[in-house]
């Protein structure tokens, strides 16, 4: 980066900051500007990187028609901007969802549901490792109770769910205190923006 | 008036699910195609939610609303960063290149940075042993991010081996159970869609 | 128990400002807390100290700046070992907005160790394509770059005479915050059988663990504490371990925060009352 | 996760993957459990499914929404339609948008996917119809903001502090602006209630939030919403999917156990 744009940058940094004291007119523009321009660059994105190589050459120079479905659907798309034709783009949706609650089925059956059951049937290990295996199982079983909604959390499905509650909660302080360090990490890194790259406060910068 | 996109809903849902199971090359070349469709239909969608913005802010300076100049900020950087970036490309190098290092880069990272701060609030005021679940869920998180850092191996050596039974052991088992809770729930509201039961999504519930 | 009250409702600024002041002290006042050595990291430092003087390894810097905290130390800790066991670094990226940060890395690293480009390590730069391009490594390292990242043919380095594929070089480092490691891992190590350390952020870290005890992988650093566990290793006070000090401090800023928000809460009005933690019934 | 097809050497012809079968079953059995539920629903009329917490919050949120005359602020977070959990934030969205406007309160809906926002936009709209006001649908309250995730976040934070919503409602699939979201609006004094499919997150929205639907509650509240019997007998069917993998995984542990591995290898995902 050159010094301008270090200099910009800064700015920017120390503008977003200064939203940690309250909302102030500099970070109302740094958020402003940061719409605009992530808006317009995803737009240009979009033209360069779809639009270009997915419709146009392949439809101008290519004369490949089958361009021309998702050509239409997008236009149909389009169709919003006025209310009288909005429902044109009902069709473009519908083609969307469909495609996307199809991918779903058989992907979340795999990954999510099938591999995570695969895991669960291994074979426990010996040793202290059967232990810690055999807790994994019973935090499996009560979290699964938990989620059961066809009958109320009582008798033996409740004293599981009560089990499968302490799970959670375990698990949800691990995931929160784990996750503290990669926060960190990133406020260090802007700081080390600040304080090294534009003010060359830190050794070595 | 709905019938017909519910019915292309159903077919293009079932033949890319039953696409899944087709490794013939014809088929597999079918499903990229019907996936880059969609690609296409986003890029037309994101056009029209650009117009969305576009007519949210200039309502804002029409209306001389509160803080209108703000979304002349927004304006401008959309209409500067896409004009640049249709015409002159996006990629390292170029003006909006240049700009997205400066602007976009520093912006972002800043904000996901605050994280570091509110996560420390949240853990200061959520963390309350106010129940014996909250309290093993503020034991956990400790645990967690005393046993992560240096200062928690000085404290003692067994602590970065109980924080990593604590993500092997009680996290993995309520994260597996959650995980097939989730597969199941996606699984059965994409069913829901495909054979028209839900319909919200085309403006129907 | 006014004071129990008044810091139940502790204005949010004072820990903001607690955390700034935990980030930015020990970053301009290094308290060089020690790091004790994980065995994952000591067997990435150990791939790499068993190189002889001369061997090429790869290094793949694949990570963009959100995530360079955590992975740039990586990078300078591993490039000064090398330098100084005379092996030779041929350094890339998989990323566009990863070239300056690689750039960043070795000019850093070359001047620590005064190693010299072209002899000591070579820049080939960015190329875009997973899978393309680790692929193609395997293949013909001079199809996928067939210059330097400035420009320089490969024919005319002379660090890369007679290097062309994995089959040439040692180890394949990989330090990415990415899939890119997925990619890494199923071609260069599965296809092309070329030994292997991965460095990742530390949120990715516990999901390559199996890869470890496959072999896939001969090593694993896991985000900034790895980073300085490295630097450990080969006896440098860099950022990692700078980095170290910092977020130690804000650990125990934040437990400290906690304890004291309980010893409030009991002052207050003792263990009962209150709802449990969001929805979930207490 | 990795689809090596591109590298395959030879062109595969088979018009069947034998190692996919695994999943096909799974696929068939649900739409069994299915059809079941949806014909036991439809003979008793309705299915019991028991109390979710948050689910009654919502009405308590729009009530105070209304009576302070402040908006609701209806955050969808980084949903696109390749994740599920956005569908059931549409229908939570549409059922939610019909009770605002027959009690005449205000509605924000700020995203992040065009498409997501075309498709809400849609759904409010009619939702409004269905209560009879179509003429109280205020134009440009479903929105698209930026499809990069922080400037997301700073708008949403700016939408916070300035409109000052009664009630901040997150529904869908979200990543780390979780937090940096719901601590916002937790400054703001606004009920909080969440509810997504990302596990990673959960524990955030718990610490920030006064309600979570926790991972499949997202879906359930979904179905639960409508209270009609057929969306109900998805609830039930999967609690019976729930019910047979807890089984399998026992079956196949006590089989491996005695030497048989058979039904533990059938699981393996290729």
């Amino acid at each position: 980066m050159s010094v301008f744009e270090t200099w910009v940058a800064a700015f920017l940094t120390l503008c977003v900051f200064s939203f940690l004291y309250k909302d102030n007119p500099f970070y109302r523009f740094a958020e402003h500007l940061f719409v605009g321009a992530s808006a317009g660059y995803l737009l240009a994105v979009q033209w360069q990187d779809v639009l270009i190589p997915n419709v146009w050459t392949p439809l101008l120079r290519d004369h490949r028609l089958t361009v021309l479905i998702p050509l239409a659907l997008g236009v149909m798309m389009l169709a919003r901007i006025t209310e009288k034709t909005a429902s044109i783009s009902r069709w473009a949706i519908a083609f969307y969802v469909g495609i996307y609650s199809g991918v779903a089925i058989p992907g979340y059956i795999q990954a999510q549901i099938i591999a995570q059951l695969a895991d669960a049937a291994k074979p426990f290990p010996s040793g202290w490792g059967a232990l810690s295996a055999g807790l994994i199982l019973v935090g499996f079983l009560g979290v699964l109770s938990y989620f059961f909604f066809s009958a109320p959390h009582k008798g033996a499905h409740g004293i599981a769910a009560r089990i499968g509650i302490w799970f959670l909660m375990v698990a949800f302080g691990a995931s929160f205190g784990y996750t503290v360090m990669a926060r960190v990490s990133l406020l260090i890194a802007r700081v080390q923006f600040l304080m090294g790259d534009w003010l060359h406060l830190l050794p070595g910068s | 008036m709905r019938r017909g996109p519910l019915l292309v809903t159903f077919l293009s849902g079932t033949v890319i699910a039953a696409l899944f199971f087709i490794p013939h090359h014809k088929a597999q070349e079918f499903n990229s195609t019907l996936l880059g469709w969609t690609l296409v239909v986003y890029a037309f969608a994101l056009a029209l939610g650009s117009l969305s913005l576009w007519e949210n802010h200039a309502r804002k300076i029409r209306t001389r609303s509160e803080g209108w100049p703000y979304s002349l900020v927004t304006l401008g950087a959309l209409l500067i960063v896409t004009g640049l970036g249709i015409w002159k490309g996006v990629a390292e190098g170029t003006p909006v290149g240049r700009i997205y290092n400066s602007v976009n880069s520093p912006l972002g990272s800043t904000m996901f940075s605050l994280l570091a701060f509110v996560i420390a609030s949240a853990a200061f005021r959520a963390f309350r042993a106010r129940s014996p679940e909250a309290t093993l869920l503020l034991l956990t998180a400790i645990v967690m991010m005393i046993g992560r850092v240096s200062i928690g191996e000085l404290m003692s050596d067994k602590l970065p081996g109980i924080t990593e039974w604590l993500l092997d052991v009680p996290n993995l088992a309520a994260k597996r159970a959650i995980a097939i809770g989730v597969g199941l729930g996606a699984v059965s509201t994409a069913l829901k869609i495909i054979l028209g039961i839900e319909r919200s999504y085309l403006g129907r519930s | 128990m006014v004071w129990a009250r008044r810091l139940l409702a502790l204005d949010r600024r004072i820990i903001f400002a607690l955390i700034a002041l935990g980030v930015i002290v020990p970053l301009l006042l290094p308290i060089n807390l020690p790091v004790a050595v994980s065995p994952r990291v000591r067997a990435a430092f150990d791939a790499v100290d068993a190189l002889p003087a001369g061997s090429v390894v790869l290094l793949s810097m694949d990570y963009e700046p959100d995530t360079m905290a955590e992975l740039t130390p990586m990078s300078v800790a591993i490039l000064r070992h090398c330098f100084r066991k005379h092996v030779k670094v041929a350094a890339m990226t998989l990323y566009p907005a990863g070239v300056g940060l690689g750039e960043q890395a070795l000019n850093q690293a070359s001047r620590d160790e005064r190693a010299v480009r072209n002899t000591d390590y070579v820049w080939l730069g960015y190329k875009s394509g997973f899978q393309v391009v680790i692929l193609g490594i395997g293949e013909n390292l001079r199809a996928i770059f067939p210059v330097d990242g400035y420009g320089t043919p490969l024919d005319s380095i002379p660090m890369l005479r007679g290097v062309n594929s994995y089959r040439q070089m040692s180890l394949v480092v990989n330090l990415t915050a990415s899939s890119a490691a997925d990619y890494w891992i199923q071609f260069a190590q599965g296809r092309y059988h070329a030994p292997m350390i991965l460095g990742s952020t530390a949120v990715m870290a516990t999901d390559y663990y199996p890869y470890l005890s496959s072999r896939q992988i001969l090593g694993l650093i896991g985000g900034m504490k790895g980073a300085a566990e490295y630097e450990r290793l080969i006896d440098v006070f860099g950022n990692g371990r700078r980095g170290m000090d910092a977020q130690s401090l804000v650990h125990v800023i934040v437990v400290l925060l906690v304890i004291v928000g309980n010893v409030a809460l009991f002052a207050s009005r003792g263990w009962k009352g209150g709802r449990g933690v969001g929805g979930v019934a207490p | 996760m990795l689809g090596s097809g591109l590298v395959a050497p030879e062109l595969d012809t088979r018009w069947f993957d034998p190692a996919r079968l695994n999943v096909l079953v799974g696929i068939l059995l649900f739409l069994g459990f299915l059809l079941i539920n949806m014909i036991r629903a439809k003979a008793k009329g309705t299915l019991y499914v028991r109390p979710i917490a948050g689910l009654s919050a919502l009405d308590e949120a729009i009530g105070r929404a209304t009576e302070m005359g402040r908006p609701v602020l209806y955050v969808p977070g980084l949903s696109d339609m390749s994740e599920v959990g956005t569908f059931a934030a549409i229908t939570i969205l549409s059922r939610l948008a019909r009770r605002i406007a027959e009690i005449g309160a205000e509605i924000n809906v700020p995203c992040y996917d065009p498409v997501v926002m075309t498709i809400m936009e849609e759904a409010t709209r009619d939702a409004y119809r269905q209560a009879g006001r179509p003429d109280s649908f205020r134009p440009g309250c479903v929105h698209y903001v930026s499809a990069q995730q922080f400037a997301y976040v700073a708008a949403v934070n700016g939408i916070m502090l300035r409109d000052r919503p009664a009630a901040n409602i997150y529904m869908g699939s979200f990543y780390a602006e979780s937090l940096l979201l719901a601590e916002t609006g937790n400054t703001t004094g606004a009920i909080q209630i969440a509810g997504t499919d990302k596990v990673t997150q959960l524990p955030f929205f718990i610490c920030a939030c006064d309600y979570t639907l926790l991972g499949e509650e997202l879906f359930a509240a979904s179905a639960y919403l409508g209270r009609e019997p057929v969306q109900l007998a998805t609830i039930a069917a999967q609690d019976w999917a729930k019910a047979l993998a807890a089984a399998a995984v026992l079956a196949a542990l006590l089989l491996s156990a005695l030497g048989q591995p058979a039904l533990q290898a059938w699981l393996r995902v290729s």
